[in-house]
Protein backbone atom coordinates (compact mmCIF):
# COMPACT_ATOMS: atom_id res chain seq x y z
CA UNK A 1 0.00 0.00 0.00
CA UNK A 2 1.20 3.55 -0.87
CA UNK A 3 2.31 5.20 2.43
CA UNK A 4 1.60 8.61 1.98
CA UNK A 5 2.43 9.98 5.89
CA UNK A 6 5.38 8.79 7.31
CA UNK A 7 8.06 9.41 9.81
CA UNK A 8 11.45 8.72 9.06
CA UNK A 9 14.73 9.11 11.05
CA UNK A 10 16.38 9.24 7.29
CA UNK A 11 16.50 12.44 5.58
CA UNK A 12 13.47 13.56 3.93
CA UNK A 13 13.84 13.87 -0.18
CA UNK A 14 11.08 16.18 -1.08
CA UNK A 15 10.97 14.26 -4.62
CA UNK A 16 9.46 11.44 -2.69
CA UNK A 17 6.46 13.82 -1.36
CA UNK A 18 6.06 15.56 -4.31
CA UNK A 19 5.77 12.38 -6.75
CA UNK A 20 3.20 11.06 -4.69
CA UNK A 21 0.57 14.03 -5.07
CA UNK A 22 1.68 14.29 -9.24
CA UNK A 23 -1.27 13.02 -11.54
CA UNK A 24 -3.69 14.46 -14.26
CA UNK A 25 -6.35 16.46 -12.24
CA UNK A 26 -3.79 18.97 -10.64
CA UNK A 27 -2.37 21.87 -12.28
CA UNK A 28 -0.67 23.22 -9.14
CA UNK A 29 1.02 21.92 -6.39
CA UNK A 30 2.45 23.62 -2.96
CA UNK A 31 5.26 22.36 -1.25
CA UNK A 32 6.09 23.51 2.33
CA UNK A 33 9.29 22.69 3.61
CA UNK A 34 10.86 23.69 7.36
CA UNK A 35 13.81 23.17 7.56
CA UNK A 36 16.63 23.92 11.05
CA UNK A 37 17.28 27.48 11.04
CA UNK A 38 20.54 28.29 12.93
CA UNK A 39 19.88 32.02 14.57
CA UNK A 40 16.87 32.92 16.21
CA UNK A 41 17.25 36.79 17.14
CA UNK A 42 20.76 36.30 18.12
CA UNK A 43 20.42 32.63 19.80
CA UNK A 44 22.15 30.17 18.08
CA UNK A 45 20.99 26.82 17.53
CA UNK A 46 23.10 23.94 17.17
CA UNK A 47 21.36 21.04 16.12
CA UNK A 48 17.94 20.08 16.96
CA UNK A 49 16.10 16.82 17.92
CA UNK A 50 12.91 15.57 17.42
CA UNK A 51 10.74 12.88 18.68
CA UNK A 52 7.53 11.42 18.04
CA UNK A 53 4.60 9.21 18.93
CA UNK A 54 4.82 7.29 15.35
CA UNK A 55 1.94 5.60 15.10
CA UNK A 56 -0.47 7.99 16.36
CA UNK A 57 1.66 11.01 14.74
CA UNK A 58 1.22 9.19 11.41
CA UNK A 59 -2.51 8.28 11.94
CA UNK A 60 -2.93 12.39 12.78
CA UNK A 61 -1.16 13.60 9.42
CA UNK A 62 -3.35 11.23 7.61
CA UNK A 63 -6.54 13.12 9.52
CA UNK A 64 -5.03 16.33 8.68
CA UNK A 65 -5.00 15.56 4.93
CA UNK A 66 -8.70 14.18 5.39
CA UNK A 67 -9.80 17.91 6.59
CA UNK A 68 -8.28 19.25 3.85
CA UNK A 69 -10.23 17.24 1.34
CA UNK A 70 -13.50 18.60 3.21
CA UNK A 71 -12.42 21.63 2.64
CA UNK A 72 -10.67 21.93 -0.31
CA UNK A 73 -12.35 19.53 -3.10
CA UNK A 74 -10.06 17.18 -5.67
CA UNK A 75 -6.80 18.03 -3.41
CA UNK A 76 -4.11 15.29 -2.32
CA UNK A 77 -1.91 15.60 0.01
CA UNK A 78 1.83 13.86 1.45
CA UNK A 79 3.18 14.82 4.15
CA UNK A 80 6.80 13.20 5.52
CA UNK A 81 8.15 14.62 9.11
CA UNK A 82 11.80 13.28 9.92
CA UNK A 83 12.80 11.74 13.86
CA UNK A 84 16.25 11.96 15.92
CA UNK A 85 18.35 14.23 15.59
CA UNK A 86 18.95 17.13 13.10
CA UNK A 87 21.50 19.33 11.97
CA UNK A 88 21.27 23.11 10.81
CA UNK A 89 19.21 23.32 7.15
CA UNK A 90 18.28 19.74 7.32
CA UNK A 91 14.39 19.38 6.21
CA UNK A 92 12.09 18.29 9.52
CA UNK A 93 8.64 18.43 7.65
CA UNK A 94 7.90 18.67 4.05
CA UNK A 95 4.02 18.87 2.99
CA UNK A 96 2.83 18.94 -0.52
CA UNK A 97 -0.62 19.58 -1.56
CA UNK A 98 -1.97 19.30 -5.22
CA UNK A 99 -4.91 20.61 -6.59
CA UNK A 100 -6.40 22.03 -9.67
CA UNK A 101 -5.85 25.08 -9.08
CA UNK A 102 -3.49 27.57 -7.53
CA UNK A 103 -5.35 29.33 -4.94
CA UNK A 104 -6.65 25.97 -3.38
CA UNK A 105 -3.01 24.12 -2.99
CA UNK A 106 -1.82 27.11 -1.18
CA UNK A 107 -4.50 27.50 1.42
CA UNK A 108 -4.16 23.52 1.97
CA UNK A 109 -0.62 23.39 2.51
CA UNK A 110 -0.54 26.64 5.08
CA UNK A 111 -3.39 24.56 6.26
CA UNK A 112 -1.35 21.30 6.80
CA UNK A 113 2.07 22.80 8.50
CA UNK A 114 -0.81 24.68 10.87
CA UNK A 115 -2.96 21.89 12.01
CA UNK A 116 0.75 19.82 12.31
CA UNK A 117 1.65 22.18 15.27
CA UNK A 118 -1.87 21.59 16.94
CA UNK A 119 -2.59 18.05 16.99
CA UNK A 120 0.45 15.82 15.60
CA UNK A 121 2.36 14.30 18.67
CA UNK A 122 5.90 15.43 17.49
CA UNK A 123 8.39 17.00 19.48
CA UNK A 124 11.51 19.23 19.39
CA UNK A 125 14.34 19.62 21.66
CA UNK A 126 16.29 22.53 20.69
CA UNK A 127 19.95 22.54 21.55
CA UNK A 128 21.77 25.55 22.21
CA UNK A 129 25.18 26.78 23.38
CA UNK A 130 24.12 26.76 26.74
CA UNK A 131 21.77 24.25 27.11
CA UNK A 132 18.91 22.81 25.70
CA UNK A 133 15.31 22.46 26.28
CA UNK A 134 12.06 20.85 24.80
CA UNK A 135 9.99 23.39 23.07
CA UNK A 136 6.05 23.97 23.56
CA UNK A 137 3.26 25.19 21.41
CA UNK A 138 4.31 27.24 18.69
CA UNK A 139 1.70 28.03 16.88
CA UNK A 140 1.89 31.13 14.87
CA UNK A 141 -1.69 32.60 15.71
CA UNK A 142 0.02 33.04 19.81
CA UNK A 143 2.31 34.88 21.40
CA UNK A 144 5.60 33.48 22.71
CA UNK A 145 7.57 36.46 23.96
CA UNK A 146 7.98 35.39 27.44
CA UNK A 147 9.43 32.28 26.31
CA UNK A 148 12.76 30.94 24.54
CA UNK A 149 12.65 31.48 20.76
CA UNK A 150 11.60 28.08 18.67
CA UNK A 151 12.49 27.61 15.11
CA UNK A 152 9.29 29.32 13.85
CA UNK A 153 8.59 32.16 16.41
CA UNK B 1 -2.21 -3.73 33.61
CA UNK B 2 -1.98 -0.53 31.12
CA UNK B 3 1.00 1.05 28.75
CA UNK B 4 1.73 4.60 29.87
CA UNK B 5 4.05 6.69 27.44
CA UNK B 6 5.54 9.63 28.25
CA UNK B 7 7.34 12.04 25.53
CA UNK B 8 9.74 14.67 25.68
CA UNK B 9 9.98 16.79 29.29
CA UNK B 10 7.44 14.03 30.98
CA UNK B 11 9.66 10.92 29.67
CA UNK B 12 13.03 12.59 30.66
CA UNK B 13 11.27 13.34 33.96
CA UNK B 14 10.35 10.16 34.82
CA UNK B 15 13.44 9.11 32.90
CA UNK B 16 11.39 6.38 31.22
CA UNK B 17 9.50 6.12 27.74
CA UNK B 18 7.24 3.36 29.13
CA UNK B 19 5.51 2.18 32.50
CA UNK B 20 3.32 -0.29 33.19
CA UNK B 21 0.50 0.78 36.13
CA UNK B 22 -2.21 -1.01 37.09
CA UNK B 23 -4.97 1.12 36.47
CA UNK B 24 -7.73 -0.85 35.01
CA UNK B 25 -10.79 0.40 35.59
CA UNK B 26 -10.23 3.98 36.80
CA UNK B 27 -10.14 7.16 34.82
CA UNK B 28 -7.23 9.04 33.56
CA UNK B 29 -7.67 11.53 35.95
CA UNK B 30 -6.61 8.60 38.90
CA UNK B 31 -4.11 7.25 36.36
CA UNK B 32 -2.30 10.96 36.68
CA UNK B 33 -3.11 11.54 40.48
CA UNK B 34 -1.14 8.18 40.86
CA UNK B 35 1.55 8.99 38.38
CA UNK B 36 2.30 12.38 40.36
CA UNK B 37 2.48 10.17 43.78
CA UNK B 38 5.42 8.35 42.24
CA UNK B 39 7.00 10.98 40.03
CA UNK B 40 7.87 14.34 39.54
CA UNK B 41 5.48 14.90 36.62
CA UNK B 42 4.18 18.87 37.38
CA UNK B 43 3.59 19.28 33.86
CA UNK B 44 1.51 15.87 33.02
CA UNK B 45 -1.44 18.49 33.83
CA UNK B 46 -0.11 20.71 30.53
CA UNK B 47 -0.70 17.35 28.48
CA UNK B 48 -3.41 15.92 26.06
CA UNK B 49 -4.28 12.26 26.76
CA UNK B 50 -4.65 9.88 24.18
CA UNK B 51 -5.64 6.28 24.72
CA UNK B 52 -4.84 4.14 21.87
CA UNK B 53 -4.01 6.43 20.11
CA UNK B 54 -6.96 8.86 20.10
CA UNK B 55 -6.73 11.88 22.01
CA UNK B 56 -9.48 11.21 25.28
CA UNK B 57 -10.34 13.06 28.40
CA UNK B 58 -9.36 12.61 31.72
CA UNK B 59 -12.64 11.03 32.57
CA UNK B 60 -11.72 7.97 30.54
CA UNK B 61 -12.13 4.62 32.47
CA UNK B 62 -9.02 2.50 31.19
CA UNK B 63 -9.46 -0.97 30.66
CA UNK B 64 -6.73 -3.83 30.64
CA UNK B 65 -4.10 -3.45 27.78
CA UNK B 66 -5.24 0.20 27.12
CA UNK B 67 -2.30 1.97 25.68
CA UNK B 68 -2.10 6.09 27.69
CA UNK B 69 0.14 8.66 26.06
CA UNK B 70 0.70 12.00 27.72
CA UNK B 71 0.94 14.63 25.39
CA UNK B 72 3.18 17.60 25.90
CA UNK B 73 2.07 21.09 23.81
CA UNK B 74 3.56 19.25 20.49
CA UNK B 75 6.41 21.36 18.83
CA UNK B 76 6.61 19.57 14.89
CA UNK B 77 6.64 21.01 11.73
CA UNK C 1 28.20 32.67 -11.26
CA UNK C 2 24.73 31.16 -9.81
CA UNK C 3 21.68 31.48 -11.82
CA UNK C 4 18.43 31.50 -9.28
CA UNK C 5 16.34 32.64 -12.22
CA UNK C 6 16.24 30.58 -15.65
CA UNK C 7 14.58 29.34 -18.57
CA UNK C 8 15.03 25.84 -19.62
CA UNK C 9 13.85 23.52 -22.80
CA UNK C 10 14.37 20.34 -20.65
CA UNK C 11 12.52 18.62 -17.52
CA UNK C 12 12.88 20.83 -14.68
CA UNK C 13 14.27 18.78 -11.46
CA UNK C 14 12.62 20.47 -8.15
CA UNK C 15 15.17 19.43 -6.29
CA UNK C 16 17.65 22.22 -8.04
CA UNK C 17 15.35 25.08 -7.61
CA UNK C 18 14.91 24.09 -3.74
CA UNK C 19 18.71 23.90 -3.34
CA UNK C 20 19.09 27.07 -4.76
CA UNK C 21 17.20 28.84 -1.55
CA UNK C 22 18.17 26.01 1.46
CA UNK C 23 20.13 27.92 3.49
CA UNK C 24 21.26 28.67 7.58
CA UNK C 25 18.79 31.60 8.05
CA UNK C 26 16.16 30.25 7.00
CA UNK C 27 13.44 27.98 8.69
CA UNK C 28 10.53 27.63 6.04
CA UNK C 29 10.67 27.02 2.35
CA UNK C 30 7.46 27.51 0.22
CA UNK C 31 7.71 25.78 -3.36
CA UNK C 32 5.10 26.36 -5.97
CA UNK C 33 4.70 24.05 -8.82
CA UNK C 34 3.22 24.39 -11.96
CA UNK C 35 1.67 21.43 -13.57
CA UNK C 36 0.15 20.34 -16.98
CA UNK C 37 -3.70 19.71 -16.01
CA UNK C 38 -5.14 17.25 -18.37
CA UNK C 39 -8.94 18.65 -17.52
CA UNK C 40 -10.27 21.39 -17.48
CA UNK C 41 -14.07 20.78 -16.90
CA UNK C 42 -15.05 18.54 -19.55
CA UNK C 43 -12.33 19.65 -21.94
CA UNK C 44 -9.40 17.36 -22.61
CA UNK C 45 -5.88 18.60 -22.88
CA UNK C 46 -3.11 16.91 -24.87
CA UNK C 47 -0.05 19.19 -24.28
CA UNK C 48 1.19 22.23 -23.57
CA UNK C 49 3.74 24.62 -25.78
CA UNK C 50 5.68 27.42 -24.05
CA UNK C 51 6.96 30.31 -25.75
CA UNK C 52 9.61 33.00 -24.16
CA UNK C 53 11.38 35.57 -24.76
CA UNK C 54 14.22 34.54 -22.82
CA UNK C 55 17.08 37.04 -21.26
CA UNK C 56 14.13 39.32 -21.41
CA UNK C 57 11.54 36.49 -19.13
CA UNK C 58 15.04 35.44 -17.27
CA UNK C 59 15.33 38.95 -16.20
CA UNK C 60 11.71 39.76 -15.35
CA UNK C 61 12.28 36.87 -12.59
CA UNK C 62 14.82 38.58 -11.39
CA UNK C 63 12.85 41.68 -10.97
CA UNK C 64 10.40 39.27 -9.46
CA UNK C 65 12.70 38.27 -6.91
CA UNK C 66 13.78 41.83 -5.88
CA UNK C 67 10.30 42.82 -5.38
CA UNK C 68 10.01 40.43 -2.93
CA UNK C 69 13.14 40.89 -1.22
CA UNK C 70 11.31 44.82 -0.88
CA UNK C 71 7.82 43.46 0.55
CA UNK C 72 9.50 40.44 3.06
CA UNK C 73 12.75 41.23 4.54
CA UNK C 74 15.12 38.15 4.34
CA UNK C 75 13.67 36.10 1.66
CA UNK C 76 15.40 34.27 -1.14
CA UNK C 77 13.66 33.17 -4.62
CA UNK C 78 14.52 30.99 -7.61
CA UNK C 79 12.63 30.36 -10.02
CA UNK C 80 12.86 28.05 -12.98
CA UNK C 81 10.27 28.02 -16.19
CA UNK C 82 10.21 25.23 -18.84
CA UNK C 83 9.64 25.81 -22.40
CA UNK C 84 8.93 23.87 -25.59
CA UNK C 85 6.21 21.05 -25.32
CA UNK C 86 5.22 19.55 -22.14
CA UNK C 87 2.89 16.60 -21.55
CA UNK C 88 0.36 15.84 -18.84
CA UNK C 89 1.93 16.69 -15.31
CA UNK C 90 4.51 17.93 -16.29
CA UNK C 91 6.24 20.75 -14.48
CA UNK C 92 5.78 24.33 -16.15
CA UNK C 93 6.96 26.26 -13.56
CA UNK C 94 8.88 25.77 -10.45
CA UNK C 95 9.51 28.61 -7.55
CA UNK C 96 11.16 28.31 -4.34
CA UNK C 97 11.09 31.28 -1.83
CA UNK C 98 12.85 30.48 1.81
CA UNK C 99 12.85 32.91 4.50
CA UNK C 100 13.14 32.63 8.24
CA UNK C 101 9.36 32.56 9.47
CA UNK C 102 6.58 30.05 7.53
CA UNK C 103 3.86 32.68 6.80
CA UNK C 104 6.27 35.07 4.03
CA UNK C 105 7.19 32.01 2.67
CA UNK C 106 3.68 31.13 1.60
CA UNK C 107 2.98 34.94 0.82
CA UNK C 108 6.59 35.22 -0.83
CA UNK C 109 5.43 32.19 -2.75
CA UNK C 110 2.08 32.81 -3.84
CA UNK C 111 3.33 36.73 -5.20
CA UNK C 112 5.81 35.19 -7.53
CA UNK C 113 3.66 33.24 -9.18
CA UNK C 114 0.60 36.15 -9.65
CA UNK C 115 3.59 38.02 -10.52
CA UNK C 116 5.15 35.55 -13.08
CA UNK C 117 1.42 35.58 -14.79
CA UNK C 118 1.58 39.52 -15.53
CA UNK C 119 5.14 40.84 -16.30
CA UNK C 120 6.77 37.81 -17.57
CA UNK C 121 7.13 37.23 -21.41
CA UNK C 122 5.92 34.07 -21.87
CA UNK C 123 2.94 32.16 -23.86
CA UNK C 124 1.27 29.08 -23.58
CA UNK C 125 -0.15 27.24 -25.95
CA UNK C 126 -3.19 24.80 -25.26
CA UNK C 127 -3.31 21.51 -27.91
CA UNK C 128 -6.84 20.17 -27.39
CA UNK C 129 -8.73 17.12 -29.31
CA UNK C 130 -9.91 19.74 -32.05
CA UNK C 131 -7.97 22.73 -32.19
CA UNK C 132 -5.11 24.50 -30.12
CA UNK C 133 -4.51 27.80 -28.99
CA UNK C 134 -2.53 30.86 -27.61
CA UNK C 135 -3.82 31.50 -24.23
CA UNK C 136 -3.82 34.81 -23.12
CA UNK C 137 -4.39 36.63 -19.74
CA UNK C 138 -4.92 33.95 -16.54
CA UNK C 139 -4.39 35.95 -13.59
CA UNK C 140 -7.21 34.69 -11.08
CA UNK C 141 -7.98 38.03 -10.30
CA UNK C 142 -10.19 38.55 -13.38
CA UNK C 143 -13.13 36.47 -14.76
CA UNK C 144 -12.78 34.71 -18.24
CA UNK C 145 -15.74 33.34 -18.38
CA UNK C 146 -16.04 34.24 -21.80
CA UNK C 147 -12.89 32.82 -23.10
CA UNK C 148 -11.45 29.12 -23.78
CA UNK C 149 -10.69 27.55 -20.18
CA UNK C 150 -7.10 27.79 -19.11
CA UNK C 151 -4.70 25.55 -17.05
CA UNK C 152 -5.27 28.42 -14.20
CA UNK C 153 -9.30 28.75 -14.79
CA UNK D 1 16.89 49.49 -39.01
CA UNK D 2 15.68 47.96 -35.96
CA UNK D 3 14.79 44.25 -35.56
CA UNK D 4 11.22 43.68 -34.28
CA UNK D 5 10.00 40.64 -32.61
CA UNK D 6 7.14 39.00 -32.25
CA UNK D 7 5.90 35.96 -30.23
CA UNK D 8 2.94 33.55 -29.59
CA UNK D 9 -0.19 34.53 -31.56
CA UNK D 10 1.79 37.42 -33.22
CA UNK D 11 4.77 35.39 -34.69
CA UNK D 12 2.22 32.36 -36.42
CA UNK D 13 0.27 35.59 -37.95
CA UNK D 14 3.43 37.33 -39.43
CA UNK D 15 5.06 33.82 -39.96
CA UNK D 16 7.92 34.89 -38.66
CA UNK D 17 9.78 35.69 -35.29
CA UNK D 18 12.05 38.49 -36.35
CA UNK D 19 11.78 41.25 -38.49
CA UNK D 20 14.06 43.86 -40.01
CA UNK D 21 12.57 47.08 -40.53
CA UNK D 22 13.56 51.00 -40.99
CA UNK D 23 12.12 53.02 -38.16
CA UNK D 24 15.28 54.81 -36.59
CA UNK D 25 14.33 58.01 -35.05
CA UNK D 26 10.75 56.97 -35.22
CA UNK D 27 8.38 56.25 -32.28
CA UNK D 28 6.64 52.76 -31.70
CA UNK D 29 3.32 54.18 -32.63
CA UNK D 30 4.60 54.33 -36.03
CA UNK D 31 6.51 51.45 -36.00
CA UNK D 32 2.96 49.48 -35.13
CA UNK D 33 1.32 51.33 -38.34
CA UNK D 34 3.95 50.55 -40.69
CA UNK D 35 3.99 46.80 -39.25
CA UNK D 36 -0.05 47.01 -39.60
CA UNK D 37 0.20 47.85 -43.18
CA UNK D 38 1.98 44.98 -44.10
CA UNK D 39 1.02 42.17 -41.81
CA UNK D 40 -2.44 40.82 -40.40
CA UNK D 41 -1.33 42.16 -36.94
CA UNK D 42 -4.59 43.14 -35.04
CA UNK D 43 -3.61 41.83 -32.28
CA UNK D 44 -0.39 44.22 -31.93
CA UNK D 45 -2.56 46.75 -30.06
CA UNK D 46 -3.36 44.26 -27.49
CA UNK D 47 0.28 43.32 -26.98
CA UNK D 48 2.92 45.29 -24.58
CA UNK D 49 6.09 46.46 -25.58
CA UNK D 50 9.17 45.98 -25.19
CA UNK D 51 12.59 48.16 -26.14
CA UNK D 52 15.44 46.26 -25.57
CA UNK D 53 14.01 44.00 -23.02
CA UNK D 54 12.75 46.52 -21.34
CA UNK D 55 8.71 47.72 -20.94
CA UNK D 56 8.30 50.71 -22.80
CA UNK D 57 5.17 53.14 -24.21
CA UNK D 58 4.33 53.62 -27.66
CA UNK D 59 6.21 57.21 -26.93
CA UNK D 60 9.48 55.66 -27.18
CA UNK D 61 11.59 56.53 -30.01
CA UNK D 62 13.56 53.94 -31.40
CA UNK D 63 17.51 54.23 -32.57
CA UNK D 64 19.63 52.27 -34.85
CA UNK D 65 20.32 48.87 -33.66
CA UNK D 66 17.09 48.84 -30.95
CA UNK D 67 14.86 45.36 -30.12
CA UNK D 68 11.15 45.82 -30.19
CA UNK D 69 9.68 42.65 -28.97
CA UNK D 70 5.73 43.12 -28.71
CA UNK D 71 4.20 41.28 -25.94
CA UNK D 72 1.11 39.47 -26.44
CA UNK D 73 -0.58 39.13 -22.75
CA UNK D 74 1.45 36.39 -21.38
CA UNK D 75 0.30 32.93 -20.37
CA UNK D 76 3.92 31.54 -18.47
CA UNK D 77 3.37 29.86 -14.67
Amino acid sequence: MEKNFWLTSEPIEINDVISKVVRPEAGAINTFIGTVREFTKDKRTLYLEYQAYVPMAEKKLQEIAEEIEVKWKDTKTAIAHRTGRLEISEVAVAIAVSTPHRKDAFEASRYAIERIKEIVPIWKKEHWEDGALWIGDQKETKSYKEQLPTKEE
Amino acid sequence: MVDVLLFAELQEKAGSEKLSIEADGVTVKELKKQLLSTYDLDNINHAMIAVNEEYANEATVLAKGDVVAFIPPVSGG
